[in-house]
């Protein structure tokens, strides 16, 4: 039974999942709106629920195959923030699925679900399961408008890039299995060091690294991100930036520290040139990009790169930068596909030139854009400043003993110059770009009609806004949160 | 009133009330902003006023714990150096403000922006904390960027928007860079920068160290202040720029990489600018010397302004890599006098283009003819420009040169020479080309300043040239206290200074081997984690 | 000869790599799919030898587990690339670059 | 702004009369290592000098009001004016070098200002800009020869300086002689000596009061004063600084009159007339090294400021006249019309020419018998050779304009100048008559330690150059002759200049002042306008083309580049990541 209130956020959300099924059966097609705001604020109120966890110390489940911690705690929180807003989002939305609006909301449930788990995972066979979950819920809902050709072929390429990431990650699995004869995180931990050093165990765990590398969108496994990002439904591509991104970065870290705390030395080098050449991909590829959606897929890349700079200096503090940056980086993306999906009406022209003139047709939708990617940029006061903050903070406190970090920061300072470059660029054709020429069609409008923009995407993309502010002028509550996270983690983890 | 919170939060606030006005209400967008500058320059003008000449302490004090697991506190107050920093920032955003009357589209943006713009600044200069001390500066970034981008002129307006923004985080990243390496490195787990300043004076970074992490600070407050080579941003933005953005810029926002060099990097790492000041003194060349001579092959009044801008500050980095305390105290002095000044320069250019618009000095001629006050103030602003007595320039130029001379003569002669010939060439030349001469047909509808209202930022600016100018010691005498304690740190070899310390009786050659962690005391045990 | 796990490893290698090499190579959606299972079930059969070896179920209830995300996973799939193809006639991967740079 | 202009006058008479009590007034605006002081030094040579300028400013404030009645800028003349008077006597009463440096440009501003005061004409503004420009060149010598002395003895007031030095003559070593000469350049630019001479003729273009009060009387003396105040810095043992600078005056001296023989602007002549009277000056100041004594420079410019504002004030008052005609072929005649303009014209062009018992033959005789004294016998020649000169163009001048007949229509109908403009020119003949019989040079000389000689009768003064140096006096009186003789012989009645036909390569030279402004032009301009072409070019595509937009274009096509790998193509795609894949593993394994 403990076991059970344990999962018991994991839980809700899977049983309103099969909730919003079962009354799809019965609503009319008019209260499908309903329904998913229905399903937002049951998200709410879970998200409320898991402040009543109170944690001593990390509790185990199922015969330690699920740990609850702080750190869990914190990731669930957010996966349940994140999947609310872009519930709302995808109700904003539904017009535009042309079917099965409802499935698309429990889909999105489903995945939130798998990614609930993914943050408790202690067990490789939970990371899997939880991970695949994710995965075929993100099949779907890549390829949800099945009229619109791009859709398809997002859903197809990340349904074959995907597996084929999978099927790394298993092997690697297997590996790791084969080698130590356990696949729990915390038995593993305490594997010999003849087992440890086994190449073969190495082999598996840079398998392992595949699969997660694939999610969280780091070079060389990023090839998916841009191609998937663009024609993916909005929500969809909000939902994979975010929560799939933040999946694939607690396995990381759990397995990192939780399982093979003994080897994450070794791992640095590798997880540095990864993380550089992920910047460096990421803001390159950006520069010339025309379509907002590519553009911020581009940027999930590269803050991918930055995460893993976090990651990189195997300290606290740059865990704990890496979990508020991904807090910050929530608000950010989300008030930045909010934008998206209220300004491109037309879903086939995600192009930057249309967004012309935004500040006259709707000034909130403008400066909610502008200040998220002034956030995503990196500079106060919004949530990106503070997060950056740290990340450079934690990786300069490591860089004393790793000089290579050195180099690594200077690629993410040329890397947030250049990214201000593009993001700016944005910013640009929304305040001060003349308006494209007016489609021959229609000469009589010189300018296009005002946005309305209805009140629960109001009340989402404040909420968004405030948060961003929230997390760049005020980050003292939510840093004790992610520091009692890390310390959750792995207690043996240097505290400075 | 006599608060410096006050001052900086009058601004943000107008800013925040402004967000929250309809965009219909345009006549309360100007008040609200001239009203909130207008306090704030008050309250600076009390602060000012109410300093203590002569003492070295930190007064009118506030903090307020903000992160406490970082060691990030709101913490702010006035020394000597500040001091005068602050007024002049309240002085500009009141006037900058104030000539804001030309802007009528969507004035809503274009205050709310401008007035974050001059709250972020005139915190950074009040803060103590290494943190918001960056973090109000960065405040103003994208302010400037829309601003120039939306308001801006001129066909080169786009280019210089992303040229003026990329550089200016570049060396605001690599200054932030330098500030977490140096609060890391003095392992005291906090960015205040008294308790900094005081712990680092016991227990001061090992000097290797300090020569890596003093260049850091050093070109990346370089580059906000447009240290050669990295200064042509500056020219081209302040010629995109709208009037009032390039007087706050140029003339406030500027300062706050020499206020960075001048308040951190020269006292707590005092063995890296021993160092480095030998280089600093000779880029500073650049800008005195090459910018001048870049100066006086302009056609564009702005792009004039904005290379004399560039060369001005050369005289505050001469300062600081002299080290001594009059060339501290002259760049202090510089620092104040060249914000009046390239704002009065600005704004005046700024009516000038209103007027006939265009800066192109090829069309120009003759207009003091019809602008007897615009001109006649133009004529003295340029003079101030050229280091003229009686205004606040010659007293901080002839500080800095008197300074550098005692370390770098050569340098203090070249110097002397684009002070004194380079700087009244090109001025003289601007003087000419637009208000001498015979009056073209085509200015003759040109307008002067027409009453008092309008007349008033203008006056006030050089009024408060002139009064520093004649009265230099309401600033010295405040500044010198600090510069003073400043120089005894950069002097003092880091052997001495570790006086409280046990390592006192080591040979120069054992202490630096010994200043790394762990073979020293508690303090520096903890600097490393790993 | 007995077989030992060396000869499981071995061969479950080859599948593996039987099946990268189907996925590198051909051009058919439904081909690449099928090769991707090749793979599934090479780790599949090295887990079982593996959960053999150390006496130890949890490598079985794995492979259980990566049955029937397989299974889900071909459902799907197999769903995504029968839409595809009724949409645009194909299933050559070839034709599917409308999204790229 | 008249009315200001009343008041401050009412201050200045009785300034002239009245003598200040306070001698010191010290407010520091100190900063540690340097302390400043906004003092005032009123001793004999301060007093004297308050007078000169004070004076001579009151008649021509009085003047300026007659001359420029009609403009309706009156208001910005009289300020530049009021703020050349208040900083003129800043330098006059400065207790130390700074304030002296303070003052300096404030002088050389409002000379900018005034020089300029017309300017729409293209010319006076490019001749203000000159003047400007070319002071500050020596402004910037000077300026480090302050540094170079405040590093050298740590102080800047001259009292302090001067004790210093008297205790330790050596205190300043090896840089005496260029702390000497820097400081000098200061002097050059502001006096216009020889090669920073070119802007004074070019500031002719200012209203002619201006050219009396400041270029004539009191600014361009200033450099003589500051010479004299700091004396005793130049005349440490072991610097070389007195010799130049006597040679630099000489070489001035006759430089300035040979090229006044071929001038035809009225200013023109008396611009170049001041610049050898004042290389004169500083002549003296040079061969005063063994003397200590530079009080004959301060002699001469005492009543060289009298003489010679009266000279334009009365050049000013035929401009006037004439409707603004400068062009002395185009008068004659004048002598009839304007009378009291001639007189006082010709009492202070004889007091120019040294002619006994004017004022000018006593200081100019000290100066000539000081260079015998000194044993300068190089420089005496010079002198005396100058001195013809000076009679010879002054003449020529009076004779061209005043005398013979009228050369054009204005000179026919010029009226004479109203009293308001007499009136100063009268006041000012006074001094120029009789400044020789008030002790001028004892005040002086009582400021450099000369024990006070006891004041003869009228008489005894008359002749006391021929008492005591009578060669010298000798020498002078007859070179005036001479010049005198000349003149008459080419000029009395000449209708056009005579000399360009006799001496034509000669005198085109002189005509066009030796090319000297034509070779700045090519040497000074040139070059740094090819710095600035060469800076402005480095800026615009080494440092913003290259390195600029080069990082910035490498990153974009880098960007481009990149974007290429994402074909599209699934199955490149798979590729891509199983490489990676396949990298990462050789990376990690071969390691």
């Amino acid at each position: 039974m403990d076991d059970l209130i344990l999962i018991g956020p994991e839980l809700a959300v899977l049983i309103t999942g099969l909730a919003v099924l079962l009354l799809d059966l019965w609503a009319p097609p008019s209260q499908r709106k309903t329904i998913g705001y229905a399903a937002a604020a049951v998200l709410g109120v879970v998200f409320l629920g898991t402040f009543a966890f109170l944690l001593p110390e990390p509790r185990m489940a199922f015969g330690g195959m699920l740990v609850l911690d702080e750190l869990a705690l914190f990731f669930k929180r957010f996966f349940l923030l994140a999947a609310g807003l872009v519930l709302i989002l995808a109700v904003e939305f539904s017009d535009r699925l042309k079917a099965g609006e409802s499935e698309y909301f429990a889909l999105i449930l489903f995945a939130l679900a798998g990614m609930m788990f993914a943050a408790s995972a202690n067990d490789f066979s939970i990371l899997f399961v939880a991970l695949e979950l994710v995965t075929i819920a993100f099949y779907v809902l890549a390829s949800f408008q099945r009229h619109r050709t791009r859709s398809l072929e997002a859903g197809v390429k990340y349904l074959i890039l995907g597996a084929l990431a999978s099927g790394f990650l298993v092997y690697g699995i297997a590996l790791v299995f084969g080698l130590s004869g356990t696949m729990n995180f915390t038995r593993l931990a305490q594997a010999p060091e003849a087992v440890l050093s086994s190449p073969l165990f190495e082999l598996g765990l840079l398998l392992v690294f595949v699969g997660l590398g694939f999610k969280i969108a780091a070079v060389p496994f990023h090839i998916w991100a841009a191609d998937v990002y663009e024609g993916a439904p909005a929500p969809t591509t909000a939902f994979l930036a975010v929560g799939s991104k933040a999946a694939g970065m607690v396995l990381l870290l759990r397995v990192l520290h939780g399982a093979v705390p003994a080897l994450v030395d070794r791992a640095q080098p590798v997880l540095m040139v990864v993380a550089a050449l992920t910047i460096l991909y990421g803001v390159l590829c950006a520069i010339p990009q025309q379509n907002l959606k590519r553009l911020l897929g581009y940027s999930s890349i590269a803050s991918a790169g930055y995460l893993l700079v976090g990651v990189a200096a195997l300290n606290a503090a740059g865990l704990s930068a890496v979990l508020y940056y991904l807090a910050g980086y929530l608000f950010t993306v989300l008030a930045a596909f909010l934008v998206i999906a209220l300004a491109f009406p037309n879903v086939d022209s995600e192009e930057i030139g249309a967004l012309a003139g935004l500040h006259e047709r709707a000034p909130l939708l403008a400066a909610a854009l502008a200040l998220a990617l002034v956030s995503l940029a990196g500079v106060p006061p919004l949530a990106g400043f503070f997060g950056k903050f740290l990340l450079l903070k934690a990786a300069l406190a490591a860089a004393g003993g790793t000089p290579g970090l050195y180099w690594l920061l200077g690629v993410a300072i040329v890397g947030v110059v250049i990214s201000l470059a593009y993001y700016f660029g944005v910013i640009r054709t929304m305040y001060w770009e003349p308006h494209p020429p007016t489609s021959p069609s229609s000469p009589s409008s010189p300018s296009p009609p005002c946005l309305a923009v209805p009140t629960p995407m109001r009340v989402a993309l404040w909420l968004c806004i405030a948060g961003m502010l929230w997390l760049g002028v005020m980050p003292g509550s939510i840093l004790n949160l992610t520091d009692l996270a890390v310390q959750s983690l792995a207690p043996a983890v240097p505290v400075p | 009133m006599q608060s410096l919170s006050f001052i900086i939060l009058c601004p943000l606030l107008a800013a925040g009330l402004i967000a929250l006005v309809p965009r219909n209400y345009q006549v309360v967008f100007r008040s609200l902003a001239l009203l909130s500058t207008l306090l704030s320059l008050l309250g600076a003008i009390r602060i000012f006023a109410g300093f203590d000449t002569g003492s070295a302490a930190l007064q009118f004090e506030e903090q307020v714990a903000w992160v406490d697991s970082l060691g990030i506190s709101y913490h702010v107050a006035v020394d000597g150096i500040n001091v005068g920093l602050i007024l002049m920032g309240a002085v500009v955003a009141f006037a900058a403000v104030c000539v804001s009357r030309e802007i009528t589209a969507r004035q809503k943006e274009y205050y709310l922006l401008l007035l974050l713009m001059a709250g972020g600044i005139l915190g950074a200069f009040a803060s103590y904390d290494l943190f918001f001390f960056y973090f109000f500066h960065e405040l103003a970034l994208v302010p400037t960027f829309i601003l120039i981008g939306v308001w801006g002129r001129g066909e080169q307006r786009n280019y210089a928007t992303f040229k003026i923004t990329l550089y200016l985080s570049l060396g605001a990243l690599v200054a932030l860079v330098g500030l977490i390496a140096l609060y890391l490195e003095a392992g005291h787990q906090t960015f205040n920068l008294w308790s900094l300043a005081r712990q680092l004076e016991a227990d001061p970074i090992d000097p290797a160290r300090q020569r890596y992490l003093f260049p850091l600070l050093l070109f990346g407050f370089g580059i906000l202040v447009s240290l050669w080579p990295f200064h042509t941003w500056a020219p081209l933005g302040y010629a995109a720029a709208p009037t009032a953005v390039a007087m706050l810029h140029a003339g406030v926002l500027k300062k706050f990489g020499l206020y960075g060099l001048i308040r951190v990097a020269v006292p707590l790492l005092p063995a890296g600018v021993q160092s480095w000041a030998e280089v600093l003194a000779w880029l500073c060349l650049g800008n005195i010397l090459y910018c001048s001579l870049v100066a006086m092959r302009q056609k564009d009044l702005n792009l004039l302004l904005g290379n004399s801008s560039v060369a001005h500050v050369g005289f505050a980095f001469l300062g600081i890599a002299s080290l001594t305390l009059l060339g501290l105290t002259g760049a202090v002095v510089v620092m104040v006098a060249h914000g009046f000044l390239a704002a009065l320069t600005f704004a005046l250019s700024g009516y000038v283009r209103q007027q006939t618009g265009t800066v192109n000095l090829d069309h120009m001629g003759g207009l003091l003819e019809r602008l007897p006050f615009i001109g006649g103030v133009l004529v003295m602003a340029f003079l101030a420009g050229c280091g003229l007595p009686g205004f606040a320039n010659f007293p901080g130029e002839a500080l800095v040169l008197f300074g550098a001379w005692q370390g770098y003569p050569g340098v203090a002669i070249l110097a002397a020479w684009g002070a004194l010939i380079l700087a009244a060439v090109y001025m003289l030349r601007a003087v000419r080309v637009l208000l001498h001469g015979p009056l073209p047909e085509r200015w003759g509808k040109v307008a002067d300043a027409p009453h008092l209202w309008h007349k008033l930022p203008y006056g006030l600016l050089l009024a408060a040239l002139l009064l520093f100018g004649c009265w230099p010691r309401l600033l010295t005498d405040k500044i010198q206290p600090c510069v003073a304690d400043i120089v005894r740190r950069a002097e003092a070899p880091p052997a001495n200074s570790a006086a409280g310390l046990a390592r006192i009786a080591l040979p120069p050659a054992a202490a630096p081997a010994l200043a790394r962690p762990g073979a020293t005391d508690g303090l520096t045990a903890s600097r490393h984690p790993r | 000869m007995s077989v030992g796990l060396t000869h499981y490893l071995v061969v479950s290698l080859l599948l593996f790599c039987l099946g990268l090499f189907g996925v590198l190579v051909r051009r058919n959606l439904l081909v690449m799919f099928m090769s991707l299972e090749l793979m599934l079930n090479a780790a599949n059969l090295a887990l079982v030898a593996f959960a053999r070896y150390h006496h130890n179920l949890s490598g079985q209830i794995m492979v259980f587990f990566i049955i029937t995300v397989a299974a889900a996973e071909v459902a799907v799939g197999l769903a995504l690339i029968v839409a595809l193809y009724r949409q645009r006639r194909t299933a050559h991967v070839e034709d599917l670059a409308s999204l790229r740079l | 702004m008249l009315l200001a202009f009343l008041g401050s006058l009412i201050l200045w008479a009785r300034d002239a009369t009245g003598e200040p009590a306070v001698t010191w007034l010290a407010l520091g605006t100190g900063t540690g290592g340097l302390q400043i002081e906004l003092g005032l030094k009123l001793d004999p040579l301060s007093r004297l000098m308050l007078l000169v300028v004070t004076g001579v400013g009151s008649a021509i404030h009085i003047y300026s009001w007659g001359y420029l009645h009609a403009d309706r800028n009156r208001g910005r003349y009289f300020a530049g004016l009021s703020l050349f008077t208040f900083a003129m006597l800043g330098i006059v009463l400065a207790n130390n070098f700074l304030m002296l440096f303070i003052f300096w440009e404030l002088v050389g501003v409002s000379s900018y200002l005034l020089i300029g005061f017309w300017f729409a004409r293209p010319a006076a503004a490019e001749a203000a800009k000159k003047a400007f420009l070319t002071n500050r060149l020596g402004d910037f010598g000077f300026l480090l020869g302050i540094i170079l002395v405040w590093a050298a003895l740590g102080t800047l007031s001259f009292t302090e300086l001067e004790a210093r030095l008297a205790d330790d003559p050596a205190a300043l070593g090896a840089a005496a002689s260029v702390a000497g000469l820097l400081i000098f350049c200061g002097a050059m630019g502001k006096s216009a000596q020889f090669p920073l001479h070119v802007w004074l003729p070019d500031a002719m273009e200012g209203p002619t009061p201006v050219s009396a009060l400041i270029h004539a009387a009191t600014m361009v003396a200033a450099g003589v004063y500051m010479l004299c105040r700091v004396f005793f810095v130049l005349a440490v043992p072991g610097s070389v600084a007195l010799e130049l600078i006597a040679w630099i005056g000489g070489v001035t001296a006759l430089l300035a009159a040979l090229l006044a023989v071929q001038q035809n602007d009225i200013k023109r002549i008396l611009a170049y007339s001041t610049l050898s009277q004042l290389g004169y000056m500083v002549l003296a100041v040079g061969v005063s090294g063994a003397s200590r004594d530079p009080s004959v420079a301060m002699y001469h410019l005492t009543t060289h400021a009298g003489f010679k504002a009266l000279l334009f004030l009365g050049a000013g008052s035929v401009i006037h006249a004439l409707h603004h005609e400068q062009d002395i072929w185009k008068m004659g005649g004048l002598s009839r019309r304007l009378p009291i303009t001639f007189w006082t014209f010709l009492l202070a062009t004889l007091a120019l020419c040294g002619v006994p018992p004017l004022s000018g033959f006593y200081s100019k005789d000290a100066i000539i018998a000081r260079t015998l004294e000194s044993g300068h016998h190089g420089l005496f020649a010079l002198a005396t050779l100058v001195a013809a000169l000076t009679t010879f163009y002054m003449f020529r001048l009076v004779f061209v304009a005043f005398t013979g007949p009228a050369k054009s229509q204005a000179a026919d109908h010029a009226r004479e100048s109203p009293p308001v403009m007499t009136l100063p020119l009268l006041a000012l003949a006074v001094p120029s008559v009789l400044a020789g019989f008030w002790g001028i040079h004892r005040v002086y000389g009582a400021q450099y330690g000369a024990e006070p000689a006891a004041a003869g009768s009228w008489a005894q003064q008359l002749v006391e150059p021929f008492a005591h140096a009578p060669l010298a006096a000798g020498a002078g009186l007859a070179a005036a002759l001479m010049g005198w003789l000349g003149a008459w012989a080419w000029y009395r009645a000449a209708l056009q200049d005579p000399l360009p036909a006799r001496f034509a390569t000669v005198a085109r030279w002189l005509r066009d002042r030796l090319y000297f402004d034509e070779l700045y032009e090519r040497l000074i301009g040139w070059t740094q306008e090819s710095l600035a072409r060469l800076a402005d070019g480095v800026d615009r595509w080494v440092i913003m083309g290259v390195a600029v937009k080069g990082t910035h274009g490498t990153f974009e096509l880098l960007g481009r580049l990149l974007r290429l790998a994402q074909t599209g193509n699934l199955q490149t795609y798979a590729f891509v990541l199983v490489a990676g894949v396949a990298l990462l593993l050789f990376l990690v394994m071969a390691r």
